[in-house]
């Protein structure tokens, strides 16, 4: 493990404080919590405030969604670890402009409790409405009868665009909920992965795999996968994602979809374009119609080797919201 | 017997000690079904808890105030699924320390179901669900099955330890049902899962603590 | 060496097939040759065409920076190869609009020569007026008294920048090619290198390190460094590649800069904004502002750790260039 | 001697197998001075090559149009460093072949002379300069000093190419001025340069065609 940081313990800290700065007039630390980051800019009164986060690690997911059109303020836990309920509380403080604040993040234990404690505690201290939208868009860790077990993984970005953009046209608390719970159930992602990562303060790699193996379905933390296997030829692997996503949402000639393919952080630009031209192949062979694509990571897991393929059914409102500008450190839209 | 305060501070050390020890340990158990970071985040809860320790509770005397503290602290530094876990172990265990700078049995008999069954309620995990909850669930029903019978604390944790060993164990055989882990099906048989092995020692460390304490 | 590829030989033609299918609106293939990219948006008459290119394997450099504010258009090279004449040709042809055509590549010995005969095959074959505008910015690819040999490496981000909007804004071909000369003569990139990056044709790393060691000042394609070491703490690391730049290129107090820290390939986004953080320190202990960071992998050689660290000095033209709004495929500015 | 357009592409030929067979051997030699694709370039630009003879050159008899579709393929192939200065090379020599189906022993001297020229001219290389331009310049000094003197080409070609020979080793003793590797200073050293190597490889290979084909 050879990484470009100071200390194993201070990493999440460092590289939040080196975000800020380097975005000041896009993003600020709140003053309680060294893990609060809320939008730099003045936000209406009567907006919705759009909250996302979880653990660190995922960059750009989830502090570099801050910004016009996409979240207000993120809650950044250690790496692959959920943020307490203190900053989450702090950012919610921050954001709610007395129209409500959603909460958004992906479906694991850990934020599922930190956050649900945030919500409560929100309620209690503040009286500030929480609305809550479990993103569960990955196909591989449950079946589709157990569907609301399921994880969040890259699907989270397009969760997060609905409803930033939704918030941003006025919605309603109800409304954005409502909203990012049709993205999700709309959205459906398959990840591959080739190669682990290792957490800075352990060293170890997350995972084991072969030379030539590379593994179906694995989480966006190192958590084992659905299938190990040799590695394919890149067009074999997206025709088994590809085909997985469809098995569990079909989706009929004519409709219009927006793609993700995301890389897992060492996976390079090329490959992520080699694997699309693929998916755009199956895709339009079915008349399904690509109206927008995103290429490029994401959503990382720290150095992991490997991509998954998103994919968002859209019907007018979420193509509008979809299209919506963002203006976010990490990620821009026009 | 008597457990006080100063005891008390002396059981949180001793577990801070134990964590840094099982860090890797813990890591590799979660590498396997999990994201490999229960040793890491249970290090960086107890080094806070730590610090707590030799700074504002180096004076404290109130056993409520100590686990309010322990639990907050874990809380804020940790988050991750067993900050909640832990934390709402000590905060429901600090409501029957409350006041009090020095604990009989039946105090720590109260504490320790308080903390497991916070514990079972913020994770909503059932036996079986291959969680701390196999360790702590058992320890938590011999703990009040023997107390009940011999009023004696020493004697029914010591049963009670034992107990969560066994349930640690099971969780080899068990396939994952919650948290990280739970898509792993047949695979995740064989591990022993590390938030039942971070429960155990926490228990294990109570117990040593209450036996150094005892013979002194 | 893991990659998501089908066959080596054809992963630059796939790479473009699936980012001209991702972007339609943004980009599109000229018929001849399968390297040549140009804008898909209608440009003005009389705008001055911004023309860039060079080796693939860097994206998103180049074609990833094709858009409103950037270049018009792209020719792509083999993996770290220089594009012939022939797609650059067919790139100019298309892009003059009359005012002529502004040639931005980095100085190497291939891309002289084949940029070089593609000018006067233009000039001869269809009197289009070229400019000609070379990166040098890598400190440590030659010394000081040689600068004119000097490579061009992730500063090339900054000339094209300043060129794009110059051309957006209506400036000359003459005046587009000295405000990019003077970016570059404005610009200073240092680099260093943890893990090394393999062709897909080859399979073999670009070059040996040992698992602590790292190497100061290496290429763009893994050419070989100036300096071999133990791996050193990231600020260490920023602080001596900061002072390199300064040695170089003496900034006073109060002046203000433009900063990218650059990821090679794969090194998290995390390592990137801990770097950022020592380079934000150290510049403002120096009274030097920065006006605009940009923190990302925006040049890469494949999967190569490390990263680099880009200064630009603004003046008041330049400084309006950078702001200047920018719509590309790869990179997003509003 | 008689060399014919049908020995010609022989030659051509021949060259295409022998990149093929030192395509990892000359990748190997660039990794250590640039980047480690010097191989697979000559590879890519004789497979497109190969193509050509085996398509819209198979009926063709004027050596001069296959000299250009020869360069002209190579470039447009490869691109490169070696793109524009073998294509000149070939480019340049088309202009002795051209409208030539049968070539003399003059006209090969000719052709190699242009065709070397057209490289240093192309690349502004010295000898010294650890390039390609140390095989082919000194392979160019003896190729026109020994035609001179005794009119065979053979035997003035085949001292040419013992002089490529020394030539391309003198690379290893020099430090690297032009292309990739030319920051690297000392440590450019002991490494032989690639693209000199491919430069004898085919003036190796067309003294072992002459050979070949004057033998026959
Ligand atoms: N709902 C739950 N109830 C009880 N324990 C749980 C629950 N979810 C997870 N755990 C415990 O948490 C442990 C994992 O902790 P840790 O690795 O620190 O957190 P994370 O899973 O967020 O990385 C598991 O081994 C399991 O024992
Ligand atoms: N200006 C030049 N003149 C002659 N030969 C050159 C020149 N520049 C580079 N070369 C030759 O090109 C070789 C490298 O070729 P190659 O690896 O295919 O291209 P690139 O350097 O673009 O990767 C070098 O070994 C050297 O012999
Ligand atoms: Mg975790
Ligand atoms: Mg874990
Ligand atoms: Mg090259
Ligand atoms: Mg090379």
């Amino acid at each position: 493990m050879k990484k470009l940081i100071n200390n194993p313990t201070h990493v999440v800290d460092e590289m939040i404080e080196g975000y800020v700065k380097a975005f000041p007039k896009h993003v600020k630390l709140l003053p309680e919590n060294k893990r609060s980051i809320v939008t730099a800019k003045e936000t209406r009164p009567e907006k919705v405030g759009v909250l996302i986060g979880g653990g660190s690690g995922h960059e750009p997911a989830f502090m570099g969604y801050v910004g016009d059109g996409m979240a207000d303020g993120v809650a950044v836990g250690n790496i692959f670890a959920s943020p307490p309920p203190d900053p989450i509380l702090e950012v919610t403080k921050e954001i709610d402009k007395g129209a409500g604040v959603v909460y958004i993040y992906g479906n694991y234990a850990g934020d599922v409790m930190n956050f649900g404690m945030a919500a409560e505690l929100a309620d209690l201290e503040y009286g500030t409405n929480i609305g809550t939208v479990l993103v569960t868009d990955d196909v591989a860790s449950a079946p589709k009868e157990e569907k609301e077990k399921r994880r969040g993984i890259a699907g989270e970005f397009f969760v997060t665009k609905a409803a930033g953009a939704a918030a941003d046209k006025g919605y309603s608390l109800d409304d954005v909920v409502s909203v990012a719970k049709k993205a999700n159930e709309y959205t459906r992602t398959m990840g591959v992965g080739l190669t682990p990562c290792s957490l800075p303060q352990t060293g170890k790699p997350s995972f084991e795999l072969e030379a030539n193996e590379m593994e179906i379905g694995l989480g966006h933390h190192g958590e084992p996968g659905i299938e190990k296997g040799e590695l394919q030829p890149a067009d074999r692997v997206a025709d088994r994602l590809v085909q997985e996503i469809l098995n569990d949402m079909p989706i009929g000639s004519g409709e219009k979809v927006a793609v993700l393919v995301n890389g897992l952080g060492s996976t390079t630009q090329m490959e992520l374009y080699i694997m699309f031209r693929r998916v755009e192949q199956i895709l339009s062979e079915k008349g399904i119609e690509i109206h927008r694509s995103y290429v490029g990571s994401y959503s990382t897991s720290l150095e992991m080797g490997g991509c998954s393929v998103t994919i968002t059914k859209l019907d007018d409102e979420l193509m509008e919201l979809v299209d919506y500008p963002a203006d976010c450190p990490m990620y821009v839209q026009r | 017997m008597k457990f006080s305060a100063v005891d008390l501070k002396i059981f949180l050390k001793n577990v801070v000690e134990v964590m840094e020890d099982n860090k890797e340990y813990l890591s590799e158990l979660d590498r396997k079904l999990g994201d490999g970071d229960h040793g890491v985040t249970m290090s960086i809860g107890w080094q806070a808890i730590d610090e707590k320790l030799n700074e504002e509770l180096v004076a404290e005397e109130d056993c409520g105030k100590i686990c309010i503290t322990t639990g907050r602290t874990f809380l804020s530094a940790v988050g991750s699924s067993v900050g909640p876990l832990y934390a709402t172990g000590f905060l429901r265990g600090a409501k029957v320390f409350q006041n009090k700078t020095e604990l009989t049995g039946e105090d720590l008999k109260d504490f320790w179901v308080a903390f497991i069954e916070g514990i079972k309620e913020r994770g909503g995990a059932e036996v079986g669900d291959k969680t701390m909850i196999d360790t702590l669930y058992p320890a938590l029903e011999s703990l009040k099955s023997n107390f009940e019978k011999e009023q004696d604390f020493v004697n029914a944790f010591t049963e009670s330890v034992a107990a969560a060993h066994k349930g640690m164990e099971s969780t080899k055989d068990l396939l994952s049902k919650r948290g990280r882990s739970s898509r792993l099906g047949e695979r995740s048989l064989g591990n022993q899962d590390p938030g039942a092995t971070s429960a155990y020692l926490i228990l294990e460390t109570f117990l040593t603590t209450i036996n150094s304490v005892q013979t002194v």
